[in-house]
């Protein structure tokens, strides 16, 4: 191992050390000092964090390119590095407070979140089927870890069965991808291809099992019923990150392999992903308008935003709009992950002890009970409608050029429309906090709320300095493509 | 002051009433009364001066100035002035509003004092005065006006002045609402009129690219020629507007109803000066009807259907102010016929001797209200009693020998009798439809035989034979302030036919600087003679029936047996208001209706909503197929995989 | 050395047994065997071009592979008895209280 | 002109200065908020005066204009790009005006969360503000967008009973035409390298593409203004929003939709216009007669002034694709009358609503005895807004009218045939709207006590009613401020026309 290759995946390594330390320290010291847990785990994401962000400018490859460092890796670190520690926040609040045991909740976490780092600087398919394998199983425990609940249990055992088939499907579409190219390195398999060496008929088997297993991870419609009710049967501080790891892995996956890969076949692909970019859409936009039940409608609404995200990729094939193409999904995923973790921890924060609370009329009143709070889920509300001097306006705004760039008006029309269909309910959470007369319990956990606060102020904050972001998400760029 | 200095003035023509208008609504409630009237009448004789010193300008030095002090609007190639024009025809104008204007102002400090008081908001008193000088100050913009649109201003002015002032007693009439309901009516009927002298506005702009006076007529004759069609156009949207102002046909509905207002504001708004606006237009315009022959036939049949109409209804009516009114509508309808025939000076003078005494029978007429009130306040009668119905009247004669005695010289003039103001006016007209329009001096000779006769009867019934009620009985004569206005105005009645005497045609010479040098007027005696006598006939024959009739409070009239239904048609004004009820006003409200509740409310509003429930539709059945159970879950995932196979083999 | 596409086709056949078994039965073991299955299908696919290819690569990636499904089948088995404990049966259909 | 500091900045952000003082200290009380709300909009106002000076009143172009780079984005550049020309000085003098005495209104209405109101109000107006002024189209809907936050709280917040109901509905409608707007904007940013609105309009746009485009934008603008059939928004936006609220509404947010179609659909998609001129002409025809008959039916008294605006705004419109000198600067001087009559017929409804908590006429009746001033500066709204000659709504809809009489564009005298049609109808339901209220005798005993206006109340409706004669009597001014603009505009038009042929 060399010095390159023990830097490129120092956040990774330096993770999963910490972690398997945490775990020994736990069992040790777990019920005597209970705030140590949290604490090493968040301090373990800033040292990766660090290391993330002291890769930033680098470009290497390691592991006989197996492992990319990129800006699209450094992008994806920093993303997952940073809902990880507001995970961690939420739930230090949270488990107390619905009484989940909480040593295992913190190192499952810092696992997945290796695996999602993984995920993002991935060279080759075995370590996207690694990645994917590693942070998925601790999130399947996760999204169980609240064992003494019926609607936890079924989520985590839901989110198994399901999770494992997807990830069959992935296993058995790398293997037609090994058998049309002979190599699962993806620079590989991109020589191949270029090379005309390849077998046209095993790649199409390949990437259309590839898509329909990072279409589960994406939550990209039909591959998103599990969505909703894992959402919701998992306690809500797992829900908050899973809502935009495991989504935001999922996207570093899709973009990773077929970015680089598939743009031989970009033209029987992207009528595809025109089609399921719309259907996500509509799909996921129409029915949050039914639900009654704030985490339900926000697994919805998080289905409709992989949808938009999905956009981004339909022009995926076109080198000209490619760099746009990524970066525009990169700031989307950034935008979004913002405003998600944010919307998930007002959730959290207004959930009662045994899991109630969270339907959306239980929000009724909240503007006067909890004015800060119901302040910052109008942030997020509107955030998540694309309303401007909110980070999600941009983010639709970059998408829907990208779409427009690539020739895509009428896709960009359907996300507009659909837009508007989510302007619907996610009034409706406005509608009832601040319109309607009722007196809503918010905890006062001060970290979640604090959370919420510091969350809604970079999301409005940076609205008016997109620019930053903008310019990260641009040097997202995968090496070589 | 120079001459040329003096025409400078023009603007303080609208200015002083405005001035006036102004000070009384600052100060003119804490002054009280007299204060009130005193700066109102004040105003309004300034004018009058101003006026006089114009017309002794323009004496000198007959040819029209324009002052023209400020833009007003001025976009493009439209561009207009508020410009004040100073010619004879103006100056006529001028003249006669501020003149009758003023005397009514006087009137009206006596008779607003008891009206106030006997309609109960002494308060009200100075607001009265405020809308009188606002009327003068809009007629006089109207009359002085150098163009379309400036006179505009004016004539839709003095519609809002004839709105308020009718409407002055909001609270009162039927139902309550009736005074409003009048007002209301009034002021929409005047801008149907208005849309159409606004049609005419966007005409003559676009094809004169004017709308100044002097440029336009000046190219009349060329763009006659050259679009005939636009000028019949023109003229005819133009006469609408006349029919509304000047309440013809079919647009005279309003002027009855407007007899809800003070009597003061009937005299001067209703009979004097606003509703002569539409002769004065038509007159203004000559040069535009006399290149329109068409247009001037329709001019001068509505002029005549009008005159003829309103006279047969004044017959039916009981009302002594009703009678008036559609005395005014009949007799503007002689002034139409007359500026139809192209006898623009014997409208014109037509137009002034009826200012005089029309007037003066209004005031009059409010004289014998007022009269009828104080007597009702020292009887007994009940609160129903109308002190205007001339059913209720009868031999005040002699409990007002005044308001007699000008009354009836304001009726004899009204009747053609010699050699009163109206004989030489009217004989004009008749002389004019004698030569050459047949048809129409039957009508129009018939009219005048009528107005004699409505007349005779109203005289009668007011004055003659004993007191029908005890309001009459009561009656007393009105004070100084009112009746010495009335003797002006009867000096002026008596006296106005002096303005055009036959042979010497001082006003045909002094128009003919504005109007053109037209052929002056004959007197013919045969057309004198008989419109004389028609009148003399009409006179006695109201005599003969009217003193001889059941002499009982609330008895039918004498024609009403041998006219039979006839009569019950010109009781009832020939039904033409229950015509645009049913024509017009019921359907419209049906139709608003219609379209505010089935189908804004049912239709266009139902459709967002239909697409909000359509979604939700949507939503409910789409959120079906998420029915928790994991082994469809999984097979939604392996569909979806199929369709990518089926998609990327069968393409 | 026979066509590759045999094996191919067995593998295929394979995953297509473990998709059936998924979506037709009820017991959560046997659905995880068959998941077991789809996976095995994967390896069958790997081995087979790693010999056709004639390189390692495929090879490697089994090893992987059975390492994963066996970490899976730990966590699975666990979520199982946690849930056999609570509700006495394993029956999947038995649980749909989320849904909508 | 050398100020250190652009006054189009001050213009757009001082009432942030505002927002921020509440923030920090409104929770002192009441009262402090008020006036930290008022001063702020009237120092806005003042700052406005102090533009109108600096502006130069007889240049056609962009004056006074800041152009800052804000982002880069995929080789685009969104820039900070404000300036003023003669079309927009005047909806940011009227925005300044409103503004003040839409806060100066709610002295006594708004009772509750006075600081968020206010707070709320003054972001509207550097929203509003910041429309008129933005020469970059992503700027354009930013602030465009933005409105509809503070608006959506306001009606939502402090509305009357149906006021969810209408503030969810405001929001929706709006953003149906805006987001299609977007994808117009970013359509035309990709396509013509750019979203700077004065780089934009040399790039000749094909014609297919223009009438798309035109679509697009003009969807968001025709809902806003809003031109029928979209209009069904307004009645219950207007008749549940607040007092001030609906002042604004009417006076202002209205008028940004017609401004975006002089600002955008007139010099980016000239020949589209052109060929669609007729058709808008026509619906704003329609919308001119059906928001005048639909009025005369209302009994709510605040609904019947709502669809007032159907009506009047229908002008505007009209005026605008009239494409003569006298039909748009007849509208934009319409926009300018209308909000300030219906502005105060508003304001005038609120002070009904406030002494009797109803707004039904039949509730009312003969208050013209009871509170004589009411009534008479009532009466004066009222016939400003009928068009009376001599009050500001004349001198727009006559030069409206002319300019559509003799467009050669729409090539037909009947659409303004048929608009005058509109004038009488005004005059029958305003009419009708005034004897319910203010004329016939007394009907109700609870209205014979009735207070007239209070010093605060003839304040709040002196300035608009001033305005109202001055611009009745003497427009020249607001005329001349601007022509040059508007010449501008139509010299650009037509030079598509010769092109054309």
């Amino acid at each position: 191992m060399t010095l390159i290759d023990f830097n490129s995946i120092l956040p990774v390594i330096l993770l999963v050390v910490w972690a398997l330390v945490m775990l020994l320290l736990d069992v040790w010291f777990g019920k005597r000092v209970p705030l140590l847990t949290p604490v090493m785990a968040v301090a373990g994401l800033v040292l990766s964090l660090a290391a993330s962000l002291y890769q930033i400018g680098q470009q290497a490859s390691a592991f006989n390119g197996m492992i990319r460092v990129d800006g699209f890796s450094i992008f994806l670190n920093n993303l997952f590095a940073l809902s990880g520690i507001v995970a961690i926040g939420l739930g230090y609040d949270y488990l107390k407070r619905v009484g989940i045991s909480e040593g295992e909740y913190y190192v499952l976490l810092l696992f997945s979140i290796s695996g999602m780092m993984l995920m993002g600087s991935a060279g080759d398919l075995i370590i996207v089927f690694l990645s994917l394998e590693l942070l998925s199983i601790p999130l399947y425990v996760l999204a169980g870890i609240d064992h003494k609940r019926d609607a936890s249990r079924e989520a985590s055992l839901k989110y198994f069965l399901l999770g494992t088939m997807a990830s069959a499907f992935v296993l058995f579409g790398i293997a037609f991808v090994y058998g049309a190219a002979g190599t699962t390195s993806l620079y590989g398999i991109t020589e191949a291809v270029s090379q005309g060496k390849v077998q046209q008929f095993l790649l199409i088997c390949g990437s259309a099992l590839l898509l329909a297993g990072f279409g589960f991870k994406v939550a990209a419609v039909p591959f998103h019923s599990w969505t909703p009710d894992v959402y919701h049967g998992s306690p809500s501080s797992v829900t908050a990150f899973m809502s935009v790891g495991a989504k935001a892995a999922g996207f570093a996956a899709l973009i990773r392999v077929f970015s680089l890969n598939f743009t031989a076949i970009a033209i029987e692909l992207t009528p595809l992903f025109w089609v399921l970019s719309a259907l996500t859409m509509i799909v996921g936009n129409v029915v949050a308008v039914a639900q009654t039940n704030l985490k339900r409608m926000l697994a919805y609404s998080s289905i409709a935003h992989a949808g938009y995200i999905l956009m981004a990729f339909v022009g995926f094939g076109d080198a000209a709009v490619r760099q746009n193409s990524i970066a525009s999904a990169l700031f989307y995923l950034a935008a979004y992950a913002l405003t998600s973790l944010g919307a998930w921890s007002v959730l959290v924060a207004v959930e009662q002890q045994d899991g109630s609370g969270n339907e959306i009329s239980d929000l009724a009143g909240l503007g006067k009970t909890a004015p800060s709070l119901a302040a910052a889920m109008v942030v997020f509300m509107l955030s998540f409608t694309g309303i401007p001097l909110t980070l999600g306006f941009w983010g639709k705004f970059y998408l829907f050029r990208t779409a427009i760039e690539g020739g895509f008006t009428y896709l960009a029309v359907a996300g507009l429309l659909t837009s508007l269909v989510s302007v619907f309910y996610y009034l409706r959470v406005v509608v009832k906090m601040y319109f309607q007369p009722g007196e809503a319990l918010a905890h006062k956990g001060r970290l979640t709320s604090l959370i919420a606060t510091i969350l809604a102020i970079l999301v409005v904050g940076l609205a008016f300095v997109p620019g930053y972001l903008f310019n990260l998400a641009a040097a997202g760029l995968i090496a070589g493509a | 002051m120079e001459s040329g200095q003096i025409f400078n003035l023009v603007p303080w023509v609208v200015f002083l009433p405005v001035i006036g208008l102004v000070v009384n609504l600052l100060l003119g409630r804490r002054l009280g009364e007299v204060f009130s009237g005193v700066v109102a009448s004040l105003a309004s004789g300034l004018t009058f001066v101003v006026a006089v010193l114009l017309a002794a300008a323009l004496a000198s030095a007959p040819n029209a100035r324009v002052v023209s002090p400020w833009e007003w609007i001025s976009i493009g190639e439209l561009t207009v002035r508020w410009a004040f024009r100073v010619d004879t025809l103006s100056v006529v104008m001028m003249l006669a509003v501020s003149l009758v204007g003023t005397l009514i102002h006087i009137y009206s400090i006596g008779y607003m004092h008891s009206d106030v008081r006997h309609n109960g908001d002494p308060g009200r008193y100075t607001r009265f005065f405020v809308f009188m000088n606002l009327f003068i100050a809009s007629m006089m913009l109207l009359v002085s006006a150098d163009n379309f649109l400036m006179m505009f201003v004016g004539w839709e002015g003095v519609g809002l002045c004839s709105y308020l002032l009718i409407g002055f007693w909001y609270e009162k009439g039927k139902n309550g609402i009736g005074n409003a309901e009048a007002a209301k009516k009034a002021f929409i009927t005047n801008r149907i009129g208005d849309f159409g002298l606004l049609i005419a506005l966007f005409l003559i702009f676009g094809y004169f690219g004017t709308l100044q006076f002097d440029e336009v007529f000046r190219q009349a004759a060329s763009v006659a020629a050259a679009h005939p069609g636009a000028m019949l156009l023109i003229t005819l949207a133009m006469l609408l507007g006349v029919s509304g102002k000047s309440a013809q046909i079919p647009l005279f509905v309003w002027l009855p109803d407007a007899m809800a207002g003070p009597t003061p504001v009937s005299a001067l708004i209703h009979a004097a000066t606003m509703v002569t606006a539409g002769v004065y237009l038509v007159a203004r315009s000559t040069a535009f009807y006399s290149v329109v022959p068409v247009a001037q036939t329709v001019v001068m049949w509505v002029g005549a259907l009008t005159a003829l109409l309103a006279a047969t209804i004044a017959l039916g009516q009981y009302d002594i102010k009703k009678v008036l009114a559609y005395s005014t509508i009949s007799q503007l309808g002689f002034m139409v016929a007359a500026v139809g025939m192209g006898a623009m000076v014997a409208g014109m003078f037509h137009l002034v001797t009826h200012a005089f005494f029309k007037g003066l029978l209004f005031l009059s007429a409010g004289s014998v209200i007022q009269g009828m009130e104080r007597g009702m306040h020292g009887g007994d009668d009940s609160a129903e009693f109308d002190p205007q119905d001339m059913r209720n009247m009868g031999g005040l004669r002699k409990k007002m020998p005044l308001t007699f005695w000008v009354y009836l010289i304001g009726g004899l003039a009204l009747s053609g009798i010699a050699p009163l103001a109206g004989f030489f006016s009217k004989d004009e007209i008749l002389g004019a439809a004698y030569t050459g329009h047949n048809a129409v001096f039957v009508l129009l000779v018939l009219t005048a035989f009528l107005t004699a006769f409505y007349m005779g009867r109203q005289l009668v019934m007011v004055f003659f034979g004993k007191p029908l009620s005890a309001a009459a009985e009561h009656a007393s004569e009105s004070p100084r302030v009112m009746t010495i206005p009335l003797v002006i105005l009867a000096l002026l009645s008596l006296l106005g036919g002096a303005l055009n005497l036959p042979g010497v045609h001082t006003l045909e010479h002094w128009l003919a600087h504005t109007l053109g040098e037209v052929k002056p007027a004959e007197f013919i005696w045969l057309v004198a003679g008989l419109s004389f006598l028609l009148a003399l006939l009409g006179l006695g024959l109201a005599w003969l029936i009217y003193t001889r009739r059941e002499q009982k409070s609330g008895a039918d009239d004498p024609l009403k047996k041998p006219l039979g239904a006839l009569y019950t048609g010109m009781e009832r004004k020939w039904w033409v208001d229950e015509f645009y009820q049913a024509l017009i006003l019921n359907p419209y409200k049906a139709f608003a209706q219609f379209i505010a509740e089935p189908v804004d409310l049912g239709i266009i509003d139902r459709v967002g909503g239909g697409l909000a429930a359509g979604m939700r539709a949507l939503a409910e059945g789409l959120r079906q197929l998420e029915n928790g159970y994991v082994r469809s879950y999984a097979l939604w995932m392996v569909v979806g995989l199929l369709a990518i196979m089926m998609f990327l083999f069968l393409r | 050395m026979f066509p590759v596409i045999y094996p191919i086709i067995l593998a295929v056949i394979l995953f297509s047994l473990g998709v059936a078994g998924v979506l037709l039965r009820k017991n959560a073991i046997v659905i995880l065997m068959s998941l077991e299955l789809m996976f095995n299908a994967a390896n069958l696919v790997f081995i087979t071009f790693a010999n056709y290819h004639q390189n390692l690569d495929g090879q490697v990636f089994i090893i992987f592979i059975m390492v994963t499904a066996a970490a899976e089948v730990a966590v699975g088995l666990a979520l199982i008895v946690n849930i056999f404990r609570a509700k006495k049966t394993i029956s999947i259909d038995e649980m749909h209280s989320l849904k909508g | 002109m050398n100020s250190a500091i652009n006054p189009l900045l001050l213009v757009t952000f001082f009432p942030l200065v505002g927002v921020l003082l509440i923030l920090l200290l409104g929770s002192t009380g009441k009262n402090t908020a008020r006036w930290i709300a008022l001063l702020t909009s009237l120092v806005t106002f003042a700052l406005s005066l102090w533009l109108l000076m600096q502006f130069d009143s007889t240049k056609g172009g962009i004056q006074m204009e800041i152009n800052l780079p804000w982002l880069t984005l995929g080789g685009n550049t969104v820039g900070f790009h404000l300036g003023v020309d003669g079309i927009s000085i005047l909806m940011v003098l009227l925005t300044a005006l409103l503004t003040p005495i839409a806060i100066l209104s709610t002295w006594k209405a708004v009772e509750e969360r006075v600081s968020g109101f206010m707070s709320f109000f003054l972001l509207l107006e550097t929203g509003m503000m910041g429309v008129f002024l933005s020469l970059d189209m992503v700027l354009f809907y930013i602030f465009w967008e933005f409105t509809l936050v503070p608006m959506y709280f306001l009606i939502g917040l402090w509305g009357s009973q149906r006021r969810v109901y209408a503030a969810v509905k405001f929001v929706l409608y709006t953003m149906a035409g805006s987001l299609l707007m977007l994808a117009g904007i970013l359509w035309v940013g990709l396509t013509y390298g750019g979203f700077d609105l004065t780089k934009l309009t040399d790039s000749a746009i094909p014609f297919t593409a223009q009438l798309w485009l035109f679509g697009a934008f003009g969807l968001a603008f025709a809902i806003k203004v809003p031109m029928w059939p979209l209009h069904s928004w307004l009645p219950d936006a207007h008749t549940e929003a607040p007092t001030a609220g609906s002042v604004i509404l009417a006076g202002v947010l209205l008028k940004m939709g017609a401004y975006g179609f002089l600002r955008f659909n007139l010099p980016l998609f000239p020949q589209a216009t052109l060929t669609l001129a007729p058709w808008m002409a026509g619906l704003a025809v329609i919308g001119i007669l059906y928001g005048a008959i639909v009025a005369f039916r209302q009994k709510d008294v605040k609904r019947l002034v709502a669809y007032s605006s159907i009506s009047h705004l229908g002008f505007v419109v009209l005026g605008t694709f009239a494409l003569t000198a006298q039909g748009v600067q007849g509208a934009i001087l319409q926009m300018v009358n209308h909000g300030l009559s219906t502005g105060a017929l508003f304001l005038i409804v609120g002070m009904l609503y406030e002494r009797r908590h109803t707004r039904l006429m039949a509730d009312f009746g003969g208050l013209w005895r009871v509170t004589p001033l009411l009534g008479s500066l009532t009466l004066v709204t009222v016939l400003s807004s009928v068009g009376l000659p001599g009050l500001n709504g004349f001198v727009g809809e006559f030069t409206i009218l002319m300019g559509a009489f003799h467009s050669t564009i729409l090539a037909s005298p009947w659409f303004a045939v048929v608009a005058t049609l509109g004038v009488i109808l005004a005059a029958v339901y305003l009419l009708h709207m005034f004897q319910q209220v203010f004329l016939g005798p007394v009907r109700h005993p609870e209205n014979e006590k009735l207070a007239d206006l209070s010093p605060r109340e003839v304040i709040l409706l002196a300035p608009l009613l001033l305005l109202a004669f001055w611009i009745g009597l003497y427009p020249a001014p607001f005329f001349r401020l601007m022509s040059p603009a508007v010449e501008q505009l139509l010299a650009l038009i037509q030079t598509v026309v010769q092109t054309a042929h």
